[in-house]
C-alpha cells in the first residue's frame, strides 16, 4: 500500500501547483479549471486504488477456501 | 492471480503517461479557445470522458449480446467490468459537465440533451450494478444482467433524440463551430490518452471479475 | 420414458446426481426417500421446470435440453399445492387450465372431470373456501382435464383423508390403463405406492432403483395420513 | 395461434380475478387520487399555474400507480406456484408476456378513465373539447409504460429487492414514454396551434414498436428457469 501513498502525495503536490500556475498566468474561471482536472484524475486514481485493494482482498479470500473440484 | 504481465505493466505506464501529456498540453501548451476562452480547456477532459462512458456502455451491449448467445461466462465478466468503469467515466463527464456549464451558462445543471443523456445512462447502469448485487446465482446474476445490458443500451438512441428534440423545441441546438486543427489535436490526444486508461482498468477489473467468481465457487463448495 | 445420468446443482450442491432409470409406458416409478432428498427436483426435472445440469431424459423419445416445449405438450405436473387460483370457482380453474393446455375448453369436460374428483357440488363455490383435501383433488382434476401421456405426482396423497387417498389410487390405475406413465413421488404407503412396478429411494440426490424381491415397508412409513415417523 | 389463444387465457383469468376482487384497481384509484390531491395542495390555488402543468401531474400520477399495479403483476400467481406454475404449461412463453401486458394495459386504461377526467376537475383544465387527442395519447403511452413495466417485472419477481429494483430499472427506460405524453398532454390542452403534438405522437409510437419487439424477443430468455 506504500505505492499508493505515493501516488497520493504527488497527486496532491500536482494539484497544489495546478494551482499555482493557473493563478501566475492569471486564467479565468481557474477555480472551475482546477476542479475539473483535478476530479478527473483523482477519480480515476481513486478508482485505479480501489481495484487494486478488492483485487488483494479477493484473492486473499480465494487462497484461504480449498480448491473447489468439479 | 500470477504474477501481473510484463504487457499489463506496460499498458499502465502507457496510460499514465499518456494522460499527463494530455493534460499537460491541455492545460499549459495549447492556446485557449478565443470565445471560451481558458475554460474550454475543460474539453479535454469532458468530451473524452463522455466518449468512454459511451463506448464502456457500448462495450456491455456487445457482451450481452454475446452472453445471451453463448452462454459463456467470460463474457459476462467483461460486462460487468465494462459497465462498472462505463459508470465511473460517466460520474466523470457529469461532474465535468457541471464545471463547464457553471461559467458558461450560468448554471450547474441544463437539461442539455448530451447532458441529459448522460445522466440518464448512469441511471441505467447504477440500475444495472444494483441488479448484479441483489442476485445470488451466478448463472441468473448473467442472464438477467445481459438482458438489462441489450435493453438499457437499446434504450439509449430513443433517449438521446427524445431529449434533443425536447430541447430543440424550446432552444436552437449549439452548432458545433470548425474546430481549430490545434485544438482537435489535443483533443484526439486526450482520447487515445482515455482509451489507453479504459483498456489498463478493463484489464484490472476483468480479473477481479475471474476471481470474484473463482471466489463465490469455492464458498459455495465448501459451504 | 428413459433418465439418462440426469443431474441437477443449485450453486455448488448436487440436488440429483445422474439418476438414470427406464419407465415403461403405462407403468408406475414410486420414489421415495426424506424430504430434500432430490424427490421433487427429479419431478421438476422431467416437467421442464428446471434445466439439466448433467445428463439428460427421453419422454416418449423427446429430448428433455433439446425440444422441452414436446415434453411439455403431453405432461401433467400435479405439485404439493397445485396451480390453482383461489379467486376462480373450480370450474373456472379446470376451465383455465385446459386454455393453457391449448384446448377449447368444454363444459361437459369439466363437469365429468369434477364430478370424477367428487367437486361437481362445490363447482362454483371459489377455491379460497375449500379445504387441503379438496384443493388436493382439484390439482388432480387438473391431470384429468388434459389428454396426458406422463403423469407426474409429488406428494399425491397429503393432505387427503381415506377416501381421498382412495381416489388417488384409482385415478393412478386409471392412468396405468389408459398407458399413461406415472411418476409418483410419495412417503406415504398407498395402494399406487404398493402397485408401482418400480420403486427408487432417493437419499442426498442419488437415486438407487430397488429390486422387486426387497420389502418396500421398510423405507414407508408406516400407516396413512396420520402423522408418520420420518422415513428410515 | 395458440400463443394468442392462450395470451388471452391469462388476460381472461387475471381480468375475472380482478373484476371479483378489485385488489388493485382499488389500491390504484385511490394511490391516484392521493398523488393528484397532493399535487393540487402544493401548487396551491393558482388555477393558471395548475393548467399548464396539468399533463406533467396528470402522467407523474399515472406513472407511480401503474408502477402500484406492476408490481401486483405476478401477485396473482405467487399462490399458484409464481411463474413457475405458468411455465409448466406448453406452448410458447411468449404467452405469459403477451396475456400480462395486456392485463395491465386494460387495468392502467381503466385507471386513467377515472383519473383523467377528476385531473381535469382538480385542476380545472377543460378536457372535453381534446377529449380525442387525449385519448391517444394515454393509449400510446399506457401502452409504452405497460411494455417496458411487465417486462422488467417479470425479470425482478424473484429478486431480493424487488420493489428497489423495479423502479431502479423502469423509470430511466420510460424516459422517452414520460416526456412524449407530458409534452404531448401539454400541447393538446393548450390547442396544440402549431401541431407540434404529433412529433411526440410518433416519439411514443416508435417507441411502442421498438420495445414491443425487443421484449417479445428476450422473454423467453428472462422467463428461463
Amino acid at each position: 500500500m506504500r505505492k499508493w501513498s505515493v501516488i497520493g502525495v504527488v497527486y496532491v503536490v500536482a494539484l497544489i501547483l495546478l494551482w499555482v500556475y493557473t493563478g501566475q498566468v492569471g486564467m479565468e474561471n481557474r477555480g472551475f479549471i482546477f476542479a475539473g482536472y483535478g476530479l478527473t484524475w483523482g477519480a480515476l486514481l481513486w478508482y485505479a486504488f480501489r481495484l487494486e485493494s478488492r483485487e488483494q482482498t479477493t484473492a486473499r479470500a480465494v487462497d484461504s477456501f480449498a480448491v473447489a473440484g468439479d | 492471480m500470477g504474477p501481473k504481465s510484463v504487457t499489463e505493466k506496460l499498458l499502465g505506464i502507457l496510460a499514465l503517461g499518456a494522460m499527463l501529456v494530455g493534460s499537460y498540453i491541455g492545460l499549459a501548451v495549447v492556446p485557449a479557445d478565443a470565445a471560451q476562452g481558458n475554460v474550454q480547456r475543460l474539453m479535454y477532459v469532458h468530451v473524452p470522458a463522455a466518449w468512454l462512458a459511451f463506448l464502456a456502455f457500448f462495450v456491455v451491449f456487445v457482451m450481452s449480446v454475446l452472453y445471451l448467445i453463448q452462454r459463456d461466462e467470460r463474457w459476462d465478466n467483461v460486462a460487468a467490468a465494462s459497465a462498472e468503469i462505463g459508470v465511473v467515466f460517466t460520474v466523470v463527464t457529469l461532474l465535468l459537465g457541471m464545471m463547464w456549464g457553471k461559467p458558461t451558462w450560468g448554471v450547474f445543471w441544463t437539461w442539455d440533451p448530451r447532458l441529459t443523456t448522460t445522466a440518464i445512462l448512469l441511471a441505467i447502469y447504477v440500475g444495472y450494478g444494483a441488479l448484479r448485487s441483489f442476485a445470488d446465482d451466478a448463472e441468473k446474476r448473467a442472464r438477467w444482467s445481459a438482458i438489462v445490458g441489450v435493453i438499457g443500451f437499446a434504450n439509449v438512441p430513443i433517449v438521446y433524440m427524445s431529449v434533443t428534440w425536447w430541447r430543440t423545441l424550446h432552444q436552437p441546438p449549439s452548432s458545433p463551430r470548425s474546430v481549430a486543427p490545434d485544438i482537435l489535436w489535443t483533443l484526439m490526444l486526450n482520447l487515445a490518452a482515455f482509451t489507453l486508461v479504459y483498456a489498463y482498468l478493463m484489464v484490472r477489473r476483468i480479473r477481479l471479475a475471474k476471481l470474484e467468481g473463482e471466489l463465490e465457487k469455492r464458498m459455495a463448495y465448501n459451504a | 420414458m428413459e433418465l439418462e445420468g440426469l443431474s441437477k446443482r443449485f450453486g455448488w450442491n448436487w440436488a440429483l446426481r445422474d439418476a438414470s432409470v427406464r419407465v415403461e409406458a403405462g407403468t408406475t416409478l414410486c420414489l421415495v426417500g426424506p424430504n430434500g432428498a432430490g424427490k421433487t427436483t427429479l419431478l421438476k426435472l422431467v416437467a421442464t421446470l428446471l434445466r439439466p445440469s448433467g445428463g439428460d431424459a427421453f419422454v416418449m423419445g423427446h429430448s428433455l435440453s433439446k425440444d422441452p416445449d414436446e415434453i411439455r405438450q403431453r405432461t401433467g405436473f400435479m405439485t404439493v399445492r397445485g396451480f390453482l387460483y383461489d379467486d376462480l370457482s373450480a370450474a373456472e380453474n379446470l376451465h383455465f387450465t385446459m386454455r393453457m393446455g391449448g384446448l377449447k375448453p368444454r363444459r361437459e369436460v369439466v363437469g365429468r372431470v369434477l364430478e370424477r374428483i367428487g367437486l361437481d357440488d362445490v363447482a362454483d363455490n371459489r377455491m379460497r373456501t375449500f379445504s387441503t383435501g379438496m384443493r388436493k383433488r382439484l390439482a388432480l382434476g387438473q391431470l384429468l382435464v388434459r389428454p396426458i401421456e406422463v403423469a407426474l405426482l409429488d406428494e399425491p396423497y397429503s393432505g387427503l383423508d381415506s377416501q381421498g387417498m382412495q381416489l388417488v389410487d384409482e385415478v393412478v390405475s386409471e392412468f396405468k390403463a389408459a398407458g399413461t406413465t406415472v411418476l409418483l413421488a410419495s412417503h406415504q404407503d398407498g395402494e399406487a405406492v404398493r402397485e408401482a412396478e418400480q420403486t427408487g429411494i432417493l437419499r442426498k440426490g442419488r437415486l438407487e432403483i430397488l429390486p422387486d424381491s426387497e420389502p418396500l415397508s421398510r423405507h414407508l412409513s408406516v400407516g396413512g395420513p396420520a402423522g408418520a415417523p420420518e422415513v428410515v | 395461434m395458440s400463443v394468442l389463444h392462450r395470451a388471452w387465457a391469462i388476460v381472461w383469468k387475471d381480468l375475472l380475478i380482478e373484476a371479483r376482487t378489485k385488489q388493485s384497481f382499488n389500491a390504484m384509484v385511490f394511490f391516484a387520487a392521493l398523488v393528484l390531491f397532493i399535487f393540487s395542495f402544493a401548487l396551491g390555488p393558482d388555477t393558471e399555474l395548475l393548467q399548464r402543468v396539468a399533463g406533467g401531474l396528470l402522467w407523474v400520477g399515472i406513472a407511480f400507480t401503474g408502477l402500484l399495479s406492476l408490481s401486483r403483476t405476478y401477485q396473482n400467481e405467487e399462490t399458484s406456484g409464481g411463474l413457475e406454475g405458468l411455465r409448466a404449461y406448453p406452448g410458447d412463453p411468449r404467452a405469459i408476456y403477451l396475456g400480462k401486458l395486456l392485463g395491465n394495459i386494460v387495468l392502467l386504461l381503466l385507471v386513467e378513465a377515472v383519473l383523467i377526467p377528476a385531473a381535469g376537475i382538480l385542476f380545472q383544465a377543460n378536457l372535453w373539447p381534446h377529449a380525442w387527442g387525449l385519448a391517444l395519447v394515454s393509449v400510446l403511452g399506457t401502452i409504452g409504460f405497460s411494455l417496458v413495466g411487465t417486462f422488467y417485472s417479470a425479470l425482478t419477481v424473484n429478486l431480493r429487492a424487488r420493489e428497489v429494483m423495479l423502479p431502479l430499472l423502469l423509470f430511466p427506460a420510460l424516459v422517452p414514454v414520460l416526456l412524449g405524453a407530458v409534452n404531448a398532454t401539454t400541447l393538446i390542452l393548450e390547442g396544440d396551434l402549431m401541431g407540434e403534438a404529433i412529433v411526440w405522437l410518433r416519439v411514443l409510437g416508435a417507441f411502442d414498436i421498438i420495445f414491443f419487439v425487443i421484449c417479445i424477443w428476450i422473454f423467453p430468455i428472462a422467463l428461463e428457469e
